[in-house]
């Protein structure tokens, strides 16, 4: 009785169960960023840098080496590895609240200096770990636990645009900004984290894949809920697409 | 290699680095260690090494803290204020237990303070500075031959117990120029079994340092000061002048103890039995070199370039046996002649006691 | 043939699999599992053509997708 | 060699760093004012690139002794704040003044002089060039040669003259000092630059008077005004120790 693959979770994850919420799409990230390590076949060639928040534990969960550095200073700590070893092929998993308030100088920077790294930013509007407070990619009007009365402009400005930005930097690479809410998404979501992979591989630049992503408990909905809520509300404010694309 | 050559601490401290096969240094500007930076960003290229001007120097340790994940000889180098930016990445450097060898070119402070020698991050470097239950090895060299010495000892030191080692300068040995030898000596290469190069040949590397279970941490922590016995039972070094009859007994390190050892020349002169005892560990603190130096000792004076931070580890060291005094000057680097009216002054008073 | 395997007892039972099976053969388990959740399960293996879209959405990667050849 | 020089009343003073530009200046200007007597002497600090060991240090003295000093305005006189002192350009013009400037070192302390290259171009003018051979920058031939030119391009002017500053601090002796001068000379003939004078602590110039009597090149005794004497002394001592 042959077995032919199907689908098959890959080796580049170890067989353990997640600690994310039903309906978390940060397993969904996780497992696309595994499965385009190992069909590039570079699991032994790999370091993983994980970041503060709910994606905090993605050393235990990627077989390969994996780094946990203190909060927001992944893309520094990616530097540091980069620098010393340019062959291999070095990400850092960062959420909206690592990235792109307490890391924005980290993220800013490495953008600047082209440095040959990868960002998998996972943007779900607020910080998950900590219980659900504003995050600077929180929406206009949204409601977390530190904007109980929904994000004014008045209290809290705007919602931060990570990929409008870092595409406009001389040394960014690849920049761009998919979902997970559907199969044709989660397809392009891959696509997109293999692009950004096989830039820094060519030596190209930095390089940044923004996944809209939902975070059911924290935003108080069903997991099929949460899905609308990415298309219906996310989208109209972050665009996906490809904002930077450099070749060669 | 023997061959004299006249240099500045701050570069020193960079051919030091050369010297001691560290090819990977992450910094920030400011004065008075930049020079350290712009002499490693013109050598480091010349010798195939990386060299990042950080944008910060929160950045720069979190670089320092990957190049070292990646099996690095890494070091970097800032000066007071970058220095208490740093503390967070030092926390979790010691914590991830992570060679890297930090270099504090003091300048006067709190806040931006001024940019004159000092030598008030004691409490920071030796007691702390960043959270948590962890040490720092503190080396205090008072030349600048002892900043290209030290440089080098700081790598051995720091690889071989996996901890982050302080080379802790003022603005005047940074800046001064003094002839130097650069020895023929490097820092053995060690093994790193543990650093996250890619799972080649192995299963996966993991550093990190969060340990959710309570016991998990209660663990994390007793390795660690295990580990920090053993440097306190191996690592304690100091030097002495005069101390076999010293009544009056002098305390001081890094640029200070130079000024001291001047002092204590004139009251030997003058004949008073003074004595320097020189900490060149600030951690671990040499207590026990202490003691046996204060024999004859009736006064100890604490000479520092602050207001009064190592006077505590000098109260502590001598078990309050013999009464302690403080000698400081801030914002300049004192005169010998103030350290021997002092000296004198107290002389007479411990005289009087009989 | 195609045959869809589920590590039952690690589902949180979200539902993606089911909302995006093109077949609408997956469903909700009456019974929990250890993890307290009402799992997703096949009602009508036959039907399914091994498209792995429910692998492709699973964010808990437990779906396995495998072809058996006829014996 | 060109053991007559006679300085302009405009001396620019360049060099790597810690070639002893700053020790030069002091001492040339305390001779010009005290000595030769030369009237309304001014020592410009435009040492924008150090933090330590500047002129500005000791201006009181030098004032003491009839030079007066153009230094960063009192509020950033200690500051590391590359803010020059007023009035430079006006001086450099002033046909009845004579001044002295030093510069911070190697092209990057060259730099601060492109500001008032245009006004230097309209006066006669000396543009020396300190070496040390014990620095590690001007280690050799090649690379004074590249100090040389550095400073130029960075300063937009031509440097005309050598001063030969061979010593490795306290650790000087005078074997070491004439090998390394033999160094700066073949340097200065191959960038076709006459050698002006060659610095020599005072204390070994003493020792040895009369070698230094029938020199090649104007031999000057240098005193040390920026290392307190404290901290000389302890070297010296242990530098006999070792």
């Amino acid at each position: 009785m042959a077995k032919i693959k199907g689908y098959q979770r890959p080796q580049t994850l170890h067989d353990k169960p997640w600690h994310f919420c039903p309906g978390c799409h940060h397993g969904i990230v996780h497992r696309l960023c595994a499965e385009v390590v190992e069909e590039m076949g570079l699991q032994s060639q790999t370091i993983g840098v994980g970041s503060v928040g709910c994606g905090v534990f993605s050393y235990n969960y990627f077989n390969f080496d994996g780094i946990g550095p203190s909060h927001g200073r992944a893309p520094a700590v990616a530097t540091g590895v980069k620098r010393v070893l340019p062959d291999k092929l070095v990400f850092t998993y960062q959420g909206d609240g690592d990235l792109a308030a307490i890391g924005t100088t980290e993220m800013v920077h490495s953008a600047v200096r082209g440095e040959n790294i990868t960002i998998i930013f996972v943007n779900n509007t607020l910080y998950g770990m900590t219980g659900g407070q504003m995050a600077p990619t929180t929406l206009m009007g949204q409601q977390t636990t530190t904007t109980p009365r929904g994000r004014t402009r008045e209290q809290a400005g705007y919602p931060m645009k990570v990929c409008e930005m870092l595409a406009t930097m001389d040394g960014s690479a690849y920049i761009a900004r998919t979902a997970v809410f559907n199969p044709a998404q989660v397809l392009k979501t891959k696509k997109a984290i293999r692009k950004a992979f096989e830039t820094q591989m060519a030596g190209l630049g930095f390089s940044l894949v923004e996944v809209l992503s939902a975070c059911p408990t924290n935003w108080g909905m069903n997991p099929l809920e949460a899905l609308d809520h990415v298309k219906d509300n996310m989208l109209p404010v972050y665009p996906l697409g490809e904002f930077k694309l450099k070749k060669e | 290699m023997s061959e004299v050559i006249l240099m500045k601490g701050n570069e020193a401290i960079g051919e030091a680095a050369i010297r001691a096969n560290c090819r990977h240094f992450f910094g920030y500007p400011i004065t008075p260690q930049t020079e350290v930076l712009e002499y490693l960003a013109r050598r480091l290229p010349e010798e195939g090494g990386a060299y990042v001007q950080a944008e910060s120097e929160i950045s720069a340790i979190n670089m320092v803290f990957g190049a070292s994940c990646a099996g690095a000889r890494v070091m970097t180098a800032s000066s007071s204020p970058g220095i208490s930016l740093m503390q967070e990445g030092i926390s979790y450097i010691a914590s991830a237990q992570l060679p890297a060898v930090i270099i504090n070119i003091m300048r006067g402070a709190p806040g931006l303070g001024g940019i004159h020698p000092s030598q008030a991050d004691y409490f920071q470097s030796v007691k702390g500075g960043g959270h948590g239950d962890y040490k720092l090895i503190v080396l205090a060299p008072s030349s600048v031959q002892e900043l290209i010495d030290h440089t080098m000892l700081a790598f051995e030191l720091s690889e071989k117990y996996r901890t982050p080692v302080m080379v802790f300068g003022d603005g005047m040995l940074g800046q001064m120029m003094e002839p130097v030898v650069f020895p023929d000596y490097l820092p053995p290469p060690v093994d790193r079994p543990w650093a996250t190069t890619g799972m080649e040949g192995r299963g996966p590397n993991i550093v990190h340092t969060l340990y959710l279970p309570a016991p998990d941490l209660e663990n994390h922590c007793h390795r660690l000061f295990d580990k920090y016995r053993d440097i306190e039972a191996r690592e304690k070094r100091s030097q002495e002048y005069f101390t076999d009859d010293a009544e009056i007994l002098v305390v001081s390190y890094g640029i200070a103890s130079r000024v001291a050892r001047a002092g204590v020349e004139m009251a030997r002169e003058a004949g008073i039995k003074a004595g320097l005892f020189r900490p060149i560990t600030l951690w671990p603190f040499p207590d026990l070199q202490l003691q046996a130096a204060a024999k004859q000792a009736r006064l100890l004076i604490s000479a520092e370039i602050s207001m009064g931070q190592m006077i505590e580890d000098v109260r502590l060291g001598i078990r309050d046996k013999v009464p302690v005094k403080l000698f400081n000057r801030i914002g300049l680097v004192p005169n010998p002649d103030e350290i021997f009216e002092f000296i004198k002054a107290e002389a007479g008073e411990v005289s009087k006691i009989g | 043939m195609t045959r869809v395997i589920f590590n039952e007892e690690r589902c949180k039972g979200c539902g993606l699999c089911i909302q995006f099976c093109p077949k609408s053969i997956m469903y909700l388990s009456e019974q929990r599992n250890r993890l307290g959740y009402n799992y997703a399960i096949i009602d009508d293996m036959a039907g399914c053509t091994g498209c792995a879209i429910c692998a492709l959405m699973c964010p808990e990667v437990i779906i396995e997708v495998v072809e058996e050849a006829a014996v | 060699m060109d053991s007559t020089w006679t300085f302009t009343r405009l001396v620019i003073i360049t060099g790597s760093f810690g070639s002893g530009k700053s020790e030069y200046a002091i001492n040339l200007a305390l001779e010009r004012a005290q000595t030769n007597c030369i009237a309304n002497m001014t020592l410009v600090d435009l040492d924008l690139v150090n933090a330590y060991f500047r002129v500005r240090e000791v201006r009181q003295l030098l004032e003491d002794r009839q030079v007066q000093t153009i230094v960063p305005r009192e509020d950033v006189l200690h500051s590391d704040l590359p803010i020059p002192g007023p009035g430079i350009a006006a001086l450099i013009k002033n046909l009845e003044m004579n001044v002295i400037i030093d510069v911070g070192g190697d092209d990057m302390g060259a730099t601060a002089l492109r500001g008032y290259r245009d006004c230097i171009l309209g006066v006669d003018h000396d543009i020396l060039l300190v070496v040390n051979p014990y620095r590690p920058f001007t280690h050799t031939i090649e690379d004074i040669h590249t100090m040389k030119e550095e400073i130029e391009y960075r300063s937009g002017l031509k440097i005309n003259g050598v001063v030969s500053n061979p010593n490795s601090g306290i650790s000087t002796n005078i074997d070491s000092l004439l090998a390394k001068h033999e160094l700066v000379n073949r340097a200065a003939e191959l960038m076709a630059l006459p050698m002006v004078e060659i610095l020599v602590y005072r204390d070994l110039f003493r020792e040895h008077q009369k070698l230094f009597s029938d020199f090649p090149c104007r031999v000057r005794p240098i005193d040390i005004f920026l290392t307190p004497g404290w901290l000389l002394k302890q070297q010296k001592e242990d530098g006999k120790k070792q």
